[in-house]
């Protein structure tokens, strides 16, 4: 586990579109609502690589995301080729 | 840039300036910071004397592609702070209510001159006083109200624009100053002189990006239960202490007339001939001219009419102030309505014949 | 009509580039300049497009109640279409100038209305300047009217006269007082 | 472990208003964050729309203005000839700018106004309850046309970032979509260079369309609807630089 993620799950709303971009298929949605009435995106990191692909679509902006190493890294995928993403470490 | 308050124009000297460059002027006099607007007749020369001294002035003019952008733009620059302006004429304010009722609802402050013209639709370019309804009412959708100020005098005209600023200013909401197509395109002799103006409250409101500070907002749409009522109920208290404090009314020999005769703007110059004519003539007459027509001088009126006389309402519409005289004298007193609509102008001859004629009939035995 | 009871309504009309928005304008701030209320009123927007042009002047000492003519004193007229549509409109004992270089009948009016007849194009012609014709004819309603003199308005003129046609300010100058010499002689007070 | 991901400042830490999968959400961050890394909090001043982001003002922690309906342009217009030291952005969605508002942006682009633009196009009234926009395609089905629209009937959905370009005054069109996760990065780089393009004193207008899911009105899932944007929307509304590349 290279990375790990904090989703917000009483402010998710259940979109799912991060189920659908993470790459490693961390990320499922929950079987139980949170207050508001969603079933919120859940996940145990399992695979997990920090590449934020996850945070970049939540519209509701309720994922951070954390990762090994040090300084700040930025998740590089260009149009067409994000079906491999990749990890940049970007200049401290 | 001249100082708000300031012209390289002002002075003591006696100047010809027809209406509606003597507004202009007056407007940059008060400090207006920004002008927009759109052309229509019989108020061009407003634009045109803009476009020529405001950048002198180094402040922006801007002609915009209709009257909605132009009411808009006046949002925008306010919004900010600044003092702002637009000018149009009947069809054009008609367009710029939709932004009118946004300043209200945002409490914004703005200046608009309505240099009216005959309607409805597209009418003619002959003065009217058509629009009064329009513009005492709100004239927009919601519940709100706008100054509304009806000179009779190119000179009383620019004064008015230096108040117009400040009230704009004080009570954080558009006001409106409503001339005619006579008004704006006669020229008199006038003195641009700065007049005492009044003490504002800072800005605090005013988008000025939010540096070391929390957000500001500026809007109008209020959809929390009760919220908009509450702000509905600030702007009737607001309105309130305006009819208390702002009311400005001329009265002329009211006490011992037997006739006293109502009118505002031009149709006032008028009046007051023929009732010069009427007291020659040995008539027992007085008038009254509103210079607000909102606040109305509600309290002036009811009491003048706590005399049994008669009062004569003359209009250039086919009778709009009159319901608001109405109103004040609340069944004491007749009220006769004479109005001349679609760009007539009455004459001195025809409202001293009406004076005449209905004195006489009071005193004619039933 | 006195000094102190002077109220004097004039319509000064004729087509489009006669200068009688010019003539108006500088009655006026000759009226102001004496220290008199005054007050002017074009004719505006649609009516003044390719054809007609006329204002109307209010002289008076005391406050003036409407700028809108009616029934005017005076009318200064500088074409027979201008003539036609005002003459009528003269007060009884009015006075009516009339620029006969384009005017060629006689106007039936009022007997007690006084005729200024002022060949006012071609007096201009005579100075260079046709274009002065209206400050032939406004100098001729001055010097017949006496409250103003066509040399009051020669000293006005460039307030009122774009800084781009003050080269012309001799002519149109000399054109007043012709007109003033004129009446003068043709219609003594 | 290192935070790299995070809520960016000037976006309010509060929940929106908006429907799961709305792109309303995704578009408000990229424009905070684009505030927060140019450092200009303190001298902007946003425009909200009428539409679904009329509430914009509540998620962006910037000075901000409420309008009305489609006037957002000569609103920004008026500020920003005030106040040229100030960054002026607007944020509109189609019917807002495209119907009734079309106007107004197309003589701010007109007249080179040095504001930026943010155009979200989903080719729907959201607002409203899902009708026809001047951006909706052909067929599509709302609530205002039922069987599709059809050129002859309701006229072929209006490429406002084209028209845009052929305006001298226009310096940066630019066509984003917030349909991937590179989409979305994309769509950021063109709005900070929007952003940019006024802060170094740019003479003109920059203009970033946004196409958007709106997946309650398109009768879709979250997911889907972002298939449907590049499936569907990208064919008539090309992504790319229309003017002025970065």
């Amino acid at each position: 586990m290279a990375g790990k993620i904090v989703i917000n799950s009483e402010r998710c709303k259940g979109c799912g579109l991060c189920v659908v971009v993470c790459p490693r298929k961390t990320i499922v949605i929950s079987g139980i609502s949170n207050k508001n009435g969603y079933f919120p995106a859940q996940t145990d990191n399992g695979d997990c690589t920090g590449c934020a692909a996850c945070a970049v679509v939540c519209p509701e902006a309720i994922i951070e995301v954390l990762r090994e190493g040090s300084g700040r890294v930025i998740v590089a995928i260009e149009p067409g080729k994000e079906k491999k993403p990749t990890l940049t470490k970007e200049k401290a | 840039m001249t100082e708000r308050g300031q012209s390289s124009r002002g002075g003591d000297k006696r100047v010809l300036m027809c209406g509606n460059e003597a507004l202009a002027e007056a407007a940059i006099m008060a400090g207006c910071d920004a002008y927009f607007g759109y052309p229509i007749t019989p108020q061009n020369e407003i634009s045109a004397y803009m476009a020529r001294r405001m950048p002198d002035e180094g402040r922006v003019f801007l002609q915009s592609e209709s009257e909605l952008a132009a009411i808009n733009m006046v949002f925008g620059a306010s919004a900010t702070g600044q003092r702002t302006m637009t000018s149009s004429s009947s069809p054009g304010i008609s367009l710029m209510q939709e932004g009118i009722s946004y300043l209200a609802g945002a409490e914004l402050p703005a200046v608009v001159v309505n240099v009216m013209r005959g309607g409805p639709g597209l009418g003619n370019i002959a003065p009217s006083q058509g629009d009064y309804f329009q513009a005492t009412r709100g004239g927009g959708h919601g519940d709100y109200r706008t100054i509304v100020f009806g000179p009779s005098s190119v000179q009383e005209l620019a004064d008015c624009m230096l108040l117009a600023f400040d009230l704009a200013d004080l009570y954080r909401m558009p006001v409106m100053v409503l001339a005619d197509g006579i008004l704006g395109q006669m020229m008199e002799p006038i003195v641009l002189k700065e007049k005492p103006r009044r003490d504002l409250p800072a800005k605090e409101w005013a988008l000025t990006g939010a540096e070391g500070r929390p957000q500001n907002i500026v809007r109008s749409l209020w959809l929390g239960e009760g919220v908009l009522e509450e702000l509905n109920c600030t702007l009737r208290d607001r309105y309130e202490q305006i009819q208390k404090n702002e009311v400005i009314c001329e009265q002329h020999d009211v006490d011992d007339a037997e006739i006293v005769v109502v009118a505002y703007g031009v149709a006032a110059r008028i009046v007051c001939a023929a009732v010069q004519k009427a007291k020659q003539d040995g008539i027992k007459a007085g008038w009254i001219r509103p210079v607000t027509l909102w606040p109305f001088p509600i309290e002036q009126i009811s009491k003048a009419a706590d005399e049994l006389r008669i009062f004569l309402v003359v209009e250039m519409s086919n009778g709009q102030m009159v319901e608001d005289v109405r109103l004040a004298v609340s069944g004491k007193a007749p009220v006769v309505f004479y109005g001349r609509p679609g760009g007539g102008v009455p004459t001195v001859d025809e409202i001293f014949e009406l004076i005449k004629q209905l004195t006489l009939r009071s005193k004619t035995p039933i | 009509m006195t000094a102190e009871g002077l109220y004097e309504e004039i319509v000064i009309a004729g087509f489009g580039g006669q200068g009688i928005i010019l003539a108006g304008r500088l009655l006026a701030q000759t009226a102001m300049l004496a220290g008199k209320e005054v007050t002017y009123m074009p004719s505006y927007g649609a009516e003044v497009r390719g054809g007609t042009a006329n204002c109307m002047v209010v002289i008076a000492e005391k406050k003036i109640a409407c700028p809108v003519v009616g029934r005017p004193d005076s009318l200064i007229v500088m074409n027979k279409a201008s003539l036609n549509k005002f003459a009528q409109r003269l007060k009884k004992g009015g006075l009516l100038v009339m620029n006969t270089s384009l005017i060629d009948s006689e106007p039936q009016l009022d007997e007690s209305i006084e005729i200024v007849a002022v060949p006012a194009d071609e007096l201009a012609v005579e100075l260079g300047s046709q274009k002065s014709a209206n400050m032939v004819a406004l100098g001729a309603y001055l010097q017949k009217r006496g409250y103003l003199s066509p040399d009051a308005a020669a000293q006005a003129l460039a307030d009122v006269l774009a800084e781009r046609h003050h080269k012309t300010l001799p002519v149109n100058i000399a054109a007043l007082h012709k007109g003033g010499e004129f009446a003068q002689r043709h219609c003594p007070v | 472990m290192k935070t790299v991901f995070e809520r960016t400042p000037t976006l309010k830490d509060c929940p929106t208003h908006y429907c799961p999968g709305c792109g309303h959400g995704i578009a408000h961050r990229l424009i905070a964050e684009t505030i927060d890394e140019l450092g200009i909090r303190g001298r902007t001043i946003g425009i909200a729309p009428v539409g679904c982001a009329v509430l914009a003002y509540d998620y962006l922690d910037v000075d901000m203005i409420e309008v009305a309906h489609g006037r957002a342009p000569a609103v920004a217009t008026g500020m920003k000839r005030t106040n040229p030291d100030k960054i002026i952005f607007s944020y509109q969605g189609d019917g807002d700018l495209a119907s009734i508002g079309a106007g107004e942006i197309l003589h701010a682009g007109h007249r080179g106004e040095q504001i930026t633009v943010i155009f979200i196009n989903n080719a729907v009234f959201g607002m409203t309850g899902g009708q026809m926009a001047p951006t909706t395609m052909l067929e599509q089905v709302t609530a205002t046309t039922p069987k599709g629209r059809t050129a002859a009937g309701e006229g072929y959905p209006l490429q406002v970032a084209e028209l845009l370009v052929t305006l001298p005054g226009t310096i940066y069109v630019e066509r984003c979509a917030l349909s991937s996760v590179a989409q979305v990065r994309n769509t950021k780089k063109a709005i900070k260079h929007a952003f940019e393009l006024q802060l170094s004193g740019a003479q003109g207008l920059s203009l970033v369309e946004v196409l958007s899911p709106c997946p309650t009105y398109w009768r879709l899932s979250p997911a889907k609807a972002m298939e449907w944007i590049e499936s569907h929307m990208t064919k008539v509304f090309p992504l790319g630089q229309l003017k002025g590349g970065r």
